[in-house]
């Protein structure tokens, strides 16, 4: 274990690169922001976002799959071959992302800014933060025997194999594609039909707030 | 007409058995030979069937009056359960009259050869020995007169316990593994003696249980008793083979197992039970190692009496039951016959110890007895027949006289003997007589049953094909015993008086009326065949091989209307 | 195939779960692991949605109403998670979870 | 029973009782007295046999068959084989009662001789007396031997002939201490086994084909289905032989030879004759009486009395054996220097010529060979055994010379002998004595079926049945019994009479010869068109010619080394004195063969010929056997010497001529001649027997010992083996149910839970590394495997190829 200013060293170059995520992160955020305070209930339907990449026009939906779909695919792969922390998160923010962009493209509005709100807002950034709390050097690989690496690819190519045999070997087709879900039902169904879920996870995210800082507090008998 | 007579003979063993063990050690061998001798006497008495009538001329007809009439019966139901009957039936017919006489002859003789054991000089188990021995002539008698399978059965693995014990514990120097052996082969046999006996039983239940509810009757008409109704699975021999409805259903296809009907597959089950007791070639192996370590009185009966069980269970069993499977067989059967001819001598030719080369030509004469039996015609059974008892007067004296020198000089090799004629005269003449009753010489019993076999199976070449070859090459083994038994005689008892020998007493008193028996009833029987067994047997011989046959042409008919009907 | 069905965001998420998957056992960072799970949790709410929407009838709400809360939930863990994170570098003064087998039995 | 059968019966007896007698008692009787009683129970037998044989002798033709008829009516029921019953009784016609009383004759004088010759012989083997064994054993072959000629049953003629087989081992193995002897004694009998083994076969073959083992049932049986086409010669009927399909004629021809092996075993003929030198080993008695005139007689007798059942090709294998046999073993006889091995070749020689006189269809001719041979060789072996006994125990020829001073008796009726088997005769004229009948019969009747062979052919046309009828099978008719056939025969015959005999011969001998091959022609023809009818071939007849020179050359020159010359070795010269006791029957056997064998039994033959070849298969019945009368006339006539003349009639002048020139002064001549380059080889083969006994030793004895020794370890390492292997099999199995099953699985069951838990803890234990990665590896690695598992079950593979297909 090195000494203090030894760690302030190593992580003074990866001080931009988090830098900027953060403020990536913080961009993102702010996006659907404005366009939920600007558009009011324009992000329900006939709304810029609807028009362009809700599927109204079934090559919209086929270039924006397949251009985020992909984003979110291969930024995901990327992880599982970058070595890096910090950059592991980079790539986990452009999957956030394409996976948001994909709510949208299935309509479910809502749920894409949240995902940007809460996962690219506040789990990358708690993420981030993890990483600078707990790395004398943000970059300090603990490499994966061979054996490992080569054990988990199989296994992750055989779940992937069987994943596609169940996926593709199912008939799923059981009715047409229903459009996009107004907000306002939603919230009505959150405090009507899911209210007990609803308390419940607000209790959760309580308890989950105060054992986390409990947790983290720096002093230790 | 019942009667408590064969009871008597089976159990006054037993009883002289008990007696041995209450009673002072002093007394064993005068109860042993007493018994013994009590037993013969009694079984003797079977005669006077016949010779109450006063006209010998009749005795073929006493024996012959249809098959399944047996003499001097008695039935009691033993264990009884849901339709079936486990019997106490004893019997006698011509098949086993002979082997009964035979055995308690055997017995009689082989007990007074026990009486100067030379275990007995450092007293070891006399009383043991004894009492194992009369058990074992219970259960051989047992086997010979029960009519049931059950009891048969039962009888059959009494007398294989103190047989193992005679020869494990009196034996020769490898006594355990002979005794291992003999014990282990024959326990086989008797396990697939076993399946076959349930397989009859519950066979048999069914075939009666389908033609009364086909029938709407209570039960089926018994196949040779006409006031009995049967009602359920049925262990009585007789039945088995007589009942048509039992032996339709033997043959059905409804009792396929295993790709084989129910009557074939029991055969073979039952074939190589007997064939090993018989001993035919394939399983053999014991007979020479339990020969040759047994003490001389075991051997005279082991040859005498235990080898002719095979035979007796074919005939008795085998044949009569199922006789399909003995003809379609019958060419494997007469191979193995054959082989056991010519592989014994050959295998005899090459011995130097004594015993085994009297054990092995056991094999080759037995031998004759299974080519007899595969024929499937009145002269083959007849030989068949003969030649066990003549192998039954013929090996014991062989044996006996083995005996005597093995007491004299110690050790059995062939090639160290010479000239014993010289210092033994008696003994010489009686063995050469016993040694060529053994060679099949014409006017002692040997040839009669050798002849007749041969006769027998090239008058089966109206039936099967091979037959002729058969013989032929059955007959080249008379020319191989000669040779082994000659040269034997030349090394053994002629040629110049060697040293070591030259004080050997002649035979005895004892030992010459051990042999003189044998040696009397090898001439007679060779002389006078008719007279002395024939008559005795082949009434009930000819009766079975017709029942055979016509049991064999009805399954013909009955396969052929069922390849008519595309069946 | 410019016919997006249910089946394309299916084969998407099996690709993301797959590398979620490979991510959580190939890192020994413990964080690594953490985005392995978060790419996990991602891919299946995209079969939530993508499901509610192609099933027909009502359950697009109810697969909406349930990735929220995986969100939710979500973070909620990795709040937790790197609370624990921290707590375990400040113990063994590595984030190498391989050093962390004290309960192996 | 008609006295005739009493007193047969009554004859074979004697000896049994007599032999039982011995048993128990002989050893108390002692050295002289059992000899004396056994000459006593044999003369008692040779009495009964000499009333019969007169008595018979004065029957007409006619009664005689009316006992012979009768004689079957009397038959004992001795057993069933199968469902036929065997019978046995006594065969009574001519040639039994003339075979009978030949055994008790010669036997009786052989047993008197032998009392005088175990008188001087040792009768100690290693130092105990076997005297009255050896007499015991004479009785018991008398029994055997008689008990063979009167069985009218085949099974019995085997059994008896077995025994004779036994009696035979007995008495060449007397002095069994000796290595050789016991040799011997072994190799005769199991060479007559192997004879046997053959006889068995043709038993089997009768019994099954022909239903009986009686030999006239047989014969007429034979005779029926033959001219039934039923039975052995149903058309299209055939046994499998070890793949060969065998049918009709060639079926009973194998049953002819199958009984024929019998003959050659008894009879030691070709292959199997090697036995019968050897058994010179016996005492000199034994060898007189068995292997010279009893015994070795019975392989002829039987194929006499079988006679009916021989095809033309079973004859003709008899024929070729007989020829064999006698050249060979005469060529052999020529150098052998053991008085008595030269007259067991002479034997042998002989008895060739009697089988193949049988062979040839002389059936009279070689039987009365065997007649006249019996006695004048048991008379020479009694000689030889003179002189044995003379020379102190000195058996090679070439010591001896000029004995006829020390022994005249011997010497001259042993040169009865030498003139007897040489066929001694004057040519053109009358008389002679023994072979110059038998042998000239035999000779002739070779030259009819060499010669005159196919019959003319107008014989052939006016005999001939048409095609069709022949082609049937059915009308076929003995010639025999046809009546115009016996009436030409008959008038034939008497016509001939007044003519000249020197023109009449050849006719009579062509016309006896055309009436038989006529049958034989169309039996051969009609039955069996695979063995067309013919000559037998020339050298059947030549050999047999050759060796009537070659005779009288070595029973000359046996007879000159003895007896004439200057003596060679004067220490066995000096010792040498004849017995009283055994010359006496010398002299009785020579004049039985000067008078007996002329005037009573050729015509006692000729009369039995005429039942004993009644057969339609016989093909060249001696010529004169359907007349007896007519038959006694020819004989008388001489027409057969007559038409040999030219050919043997000076053979043994020249025999004798040439034994005496070479060997007149001793045996240098003999010596140079034998080294010369060309003889020396032949000589030395001959002496070896032609190698034969070698090759025998060779391959079958050691052949047999190997084969066996083989076997027997093939039963110990191989057959046992796999028992043993078995039984280890099964221990594997056993200690693995035990210590595996058992202790480990039933045995702890407790123990086993708490082991199997603790296992169980142990193994899910080794994943809990406590790595989280692990952890998911197994979950998603399970998860994968689970899924492709169900999917794999399900089909949906296609459907993803389907969809990527796309």
């Amino acid at each position: 274990m090195g000494a203090n200013g030894e760690t302030v060293t190593v992580l003074k170059p990866q001080l931009k690169l988090i830098l900027a995520a953060v403020i990536a992160c913080m961009a993102m955020t702010a996006a659907p922001r404005v366009a939920m305070a600007s558009g009011g209930g324009g992000l329900d339907e006939g709304g810029f976002v609807s028009d362009v990449l809700g599927g109204s026009h079934p090559l919209f939906e086929a270039v924006g799959f397949y251009l985020f779909g992909g984003l979110a695919a291969f930024s995901a792969i990327a992880i599982c071959f970058t070595k890096d922390v910090v950059r592991m998160a980079i790539w986990l923010f452009a999957t956030l992302g394409a996976v948001a962009i994909l709510y949208f493209l299935l309509t479910a509005y809502f749920l894409g800014v949240i995902q940007i709100i809460v996962y690219a807002g506040g789990t990358l950034v708690l993420l981030i933060f993890g990483v600078m709390l707990t790395t004398k050097s943000p970059s300090m690989q603990f490499a994966v025997s061979k054996i490992g690496l080569a054990a988990g690819g199989v296994v992750s190519l055989l779940l992937f194999a069987a994943l596609m045999g169940l996926v593709l070997g199912t008939d799923w087709q059981r009715g047409e594609p229903t459009g996009s879900i107004p907000v306002a039902t939603l919230g009505r169904d959150l405090l009507t039909t899911y209210l007990v879920p609803f308390e419940v996870i607000s209790v959760l995210l309580l308890v989950v707030m105060i054992g986390a800082a409990y947790l983290a507090r720096q002093e230790r008998e | 007409m019942e009667s408590s007579l064969l009871s008597w003979i089976v159990f006054l063993p037993s009883i002289g058995a008990v007696a041995i063990m209450l009673l002072p050690k002093a007394l064993t061998r005068v109860i042993a030979v007493g018994t013994t001798l009590t037993t013969l006497v009694v079984s003797l008495l079977l005669f006077r069937t016949f010779l109450a009538g006063g006209d010998p001329a009749q005795a073929e007809s006493v024996f012959g009056s249809g098959y399944g009439f047996l003499h001097y019966v008695q039935r009691i139901p033993w264990i009884t359960g849901e339709g079936f009957t486990i019997e106490y039936f004893l019997g006698v017919d011509g098949l086993s009259f002979p082997l009964l006489i035979l055995t308690t002859l055997v017995m009689f003789l082989s007990c007074v050869a026990s009486w100067n054991f030379s275990h007995w000089k450092v007293n070891k188990g006399r009383k043991a020995y004894f009492v194992l021995f009369l058990l074992l002539e219970t259960g051989m008698l047992g086997v010979f007169v029960a009519l049931d399978f059950f009891l048969f059965y039962i009888f059959w693995e009494i007398m294989l316990l103190p047989m193992y014990f005679l020869i494990g514990v009196w034996g020769g120097v490898r006594r355990e593994y002979a005794a291992i052996k003999f014990f282990l082969f024959t326990l086989a046999g008797s396990v697939l003696m076993l399946v076959a006996l349930l397989g009859m039983y519950f066979y048999s239940a069914d075939a009666v249980h389908q033609a009364m509810a086909s029938g709407g009757v209570e039960g089926i008409a018994s196949g040779y008793r006409p006031d009995v109704m049967i009602t359920g699975g049925t262990f009585d021999l007789i039945e088995l083979a007589t009942n048509q409805a039992i032996q339709d259903h033997f043959g059905a296809a409804s009792t396929m197992l295993m790709g084989f009907r129910f009557a074939p597959f029991a055969f073979i089950l039952l074939f190589i039970g007997f064939a090993i007791k018989l001993p035919a070639v394939p399983f053999h192996t014991w007979l020479p190692d339990a020969h040759v370590e047994a003490p001389t009185p075991i051997s005279m009966i082991l040859a005498g009496v235990l080898l002719k069980m095979g035979g007796y269970g074919f005939l008795r069993i085998c044949y009569p039951i199922f006789p399909g499977g003995g003809h379609d067989w019958a060419f494997v059967i007469a191979v193995i016959g054959v082989i056991s001819i010519l592989y014994g001598a050959l295998c005899a030719m090459a011995q130097t110890d004594f015993k085994k080369l009297v054990a092995y030509s056991s094999v080759s004469h037995m031998g004759f007895v299974l080519l007899g039996i595969s024929v499937m015609n009145k002269t083959g059974f007849q030989g068949a027949m003969f030649q066990m008892i003549a192998h039954g007067i013929s090996s014991p004296m062989c044996f006996f006289l083995v005996g005597v020198i093995y007491d004299r000089a110690h050790h059995r090799r062939i090639n160290d003997f010479g000239g014993l004629w010289l210092s033994m005269p008696k003994y010489g003449s009686w063995a050469t007589l016993g040694f060529f009753a053994s060679l099949g010489l014409p006017g002692l019993c040997g040839f009669i049953g050798e002849i007749y076999v041969l006769l027998g199976c090239f008058e089966g070449r109206s039936q099967f094909g091979w037959a002729v070859p058969m013989a032929v090459l059955a007959a080249t083994g008379v020319v191989l015993t000669a040779g082994y038994v000659l040269w034997l005689i030349q090394r053994v008892y002629l040629g110049k008086l060697r040293e070591e020998y030259a004080g050997f007493p002649d035979a005895g008193i004892r030992e010459v009326f051990i042999l003189a028996p044998f040696g009397v009833l090898a001439i007679v029987l060779g002389i006078l065949p008719k007279h002395t067994l024939f008559n005795f047997m082949n009434g009930t011989l000819d009766l079975m091989v017709d029942h055979i046959v016509s049991m064999n042409r009805h399954f013909d008919l009955m396969n052929q209307s069922y390849a008519m009907l595309g069946g | 195939m410019l016919e997006i069905g249910l089946n394309h965001y299916l084969v998407l998420a099996a690709i993301i779960f797959c590398a979620g998957v490979f991510s959580m056992v190939s890192k020994r960072n413990a964080i690594g692991v953490l985005i392995g799970v978060e790419l996990v949790l991602n891919a299946v709410n995209i079969n939530f949605v993508a499901f509610g929407k192609y099933s027909g009838g009502n359950t697009s709400i109810d697969a909406q109403v349930i990735a929220l809360f995986v969100i939710v939930l979500a973070a909620a863990e990795a709040a937790v998670a790197v609370a624990i994170c921290t707590n375990y570098y400040r113990n063994l003064n590595t984030i190498d979870i391989d050093r962390g087998d004290a309960v192996s039995g | 029973m008609s006295w005739y059968e009493q007193f047969l019966v009554a004859g074979t007896v004697v000896p049994l009782i007599g032999f039982a007698f011995l048993v128990f008692f002989g050893h108390r009787l002692g050295k002289p007295l059992s000899g004396w009683f056994t000459v006593l129970v044999m003369g008692t037998s040779c009495v009964l046999a000499t009333c019969v044989l007169f008595s018979w002798h004065g029957l007409s033709p006619a009664d005689r068959a009316e006992l012979t008829a009768a004689a079957v009516s009397n038959q004992f029921y001795w057993a069933d084989m199968g469902s036929v019953p065997i019978k046995i009784g006594v065969k009574l016609d001519s040639l039994t009662v003339i075979m009978f009383f030949m055994v008790t004759f010669i036997a009786t004088w052989i047993f008197v001789f032998s009392v005088g010759y175990m008188a001087g012989h040792s009768d100690e083997i290693d130092g105990q007396s076997k005297y009255h064994r050896f007499f015991t054993y004479l009785c018991m072959f008398a029994f055997s031997m008689l008990g063979l000629v009167i069985s009218s049953n085949l099974l019995f003629l085997f059994i008896f002939w077995e025994l004779v087989g036994l009696c035979s081992y007995l008495l060449i193995g007397f002095y069994f201490d000796k290595k050789f002897a016991s040799n011997a004694a072994m190799k005769a009998f199991i060479t007559n086994r192997v004879g046997d083994f053959g006889f068995l076969f043709g038993l089997m073959m009768v019994f099954f084909f022909l239903g009986t083992l009686d030999l006239d049932q047989a014969a007429a049986n034979f005779r029926q289905q033959y001219a039934s086409s039923t039975g052995l010669f149903a058309i299209g009927y055939s046994i499998d032989l070890f793949g060969w399909q065998v049918s009709g004629m060639t079926l009973a021809t194998l049953m002819g030879v199958g009984l024929f092996c019998g003959a050659m075993g008894k009879s030691a003929q070709f292959p199997l004759h090697v036995w019968l030198p050897d058994a010179m080993a016996g005492p000199t008695p034994v060898s007189a009486l068995i292997h010279a005139a009893t015994m070795v007689a019975a392989g002829v007798y039987l194929v006499a009395r079988i006679f009916r059942l021989l095809t033309p090709d079973a004859q003709m294998v008899v024929a070729v054996i007989g020829c064999i046999t006698l050249t060979m073993t005469a060529l052999i006889a020529i150098v052998q220097t053991d008085i008595k091995k030269v007259l067991a070749y002479s034997t042998l020689s002989q008895l060739g010529y009697m089988i193949f006189g049988l062979g040839v269809g002389a059936w009279t001719a070689a039987l009365f060979h065997l007649m006249t041979h019996a006695f004048f060789k048991a008379m020479m072996f009694l000689g030889s055994g003179q002189v044995i006994e003379g020379c102190h125990h000195e058996q090679e020829i070439t010591k001896m010379g000029g004995l006829h001073k020390k022994m005249p008796v011997t010497c001259w009726t042993f040169f009865i002998g030498v003139l007897a088997i040489a066929g001694t005769g004057i040519p053109w004229t009358g008389p002679g004595i023994g072979g110059f009948y038998s042998k000239d019969e035999i000779l002739a009747a070779a030259l009819m079926r060499t010669d005159h062979w196919p019959p003319e052919a107008e014989h052939h046309a006016k005999a001939a049945p048409s095609d069709e009828e022949l082609e049937s099978g059915l009308s076929y008719r003995l010639a025999s019994d046809s009546p115009e056939h016996g009436a030409t025969d008959t008038s034939a015959g008497h016509d001939s009479q007044p003519k000249s005999e020197q023109a009449h011969g050849p006719s009579e001998l062509d016309h006896a010869a055309a009436h038989h091959v006529d049958q034989a022609a169309l039996v051969a023809r009609a039955t069996d068109s695979e063995h067309p009818t013919s000559p037998l071939p020339k050298w059947l007849f030549w050999f047999p010619i050759a060796i009537a020179y070659v005779t009288p050359f070595y029973m000359m020159r046996l007879w000159w080394l003895t007896f004439m010359g200057k003596p060679r070795d004067q220490h066995v010269y000096d010792h040498a004195h004849e017995s009283k006791l055994m010359y006496v029957p010398l002299v009785a056997l020579a004049v039985g063969t000067f008078f007996c064998s002329y005037w009573v039994f050729r015509p006692l033959l000729a009369d039995a010929a005429s039942a004993a070849t009644d057969a339609t298969m016989v093909v060249a019945i001696d010529g004169h056997a359907h007349d007896a009368d007519h038959a006694v006339g020819l004989m008388l006539h001489h027409d057969v010497h007559r038409d040999l003349v030219p050919i043997v009639g000076f053979a043994f002048l020249i025999g004798f001529g040439v034994a005496w020139a070479i060997y007149r002064n001793g045996l240098e001549l003999a010596t140079r001649i034998s080294s010369m380059p060309g003889i020396a080889f032949m000589h030395r083969a001959l002496r070896e027997r032609l190698y034969i006994d070698q090759v025998y030793d060779f391959v079958l004895v050691m052949g047999c010992r190997g084969f066996s020794r083989l076997c027997s370890v093939f039963d110990a390492w191989v057959v046992d083996m796999v028992a043993l292997l078995c039984a280890a099999l099964v221990r594997r199995i056993a200690a693995f149910s035990g210590w595996v099953l058992d202790a480990r699985g039933v045995d702890g069951v407790v123990n086993g839970v708490a082991s199997l838990t603790k296992y169980a803890g142990n193994a899910v234990r080794q994943p809990q590394t406590g790595r989280v990665r692990n952890y998911v590896l197994f979950a998603a690695g399970s998860a994968a495997v689970v899924l492709l598992l169900i999917l794999a079950g399900s089909g949906a593979w296609s459907a993803v190829v389907g969809w990527i297909g796309l």
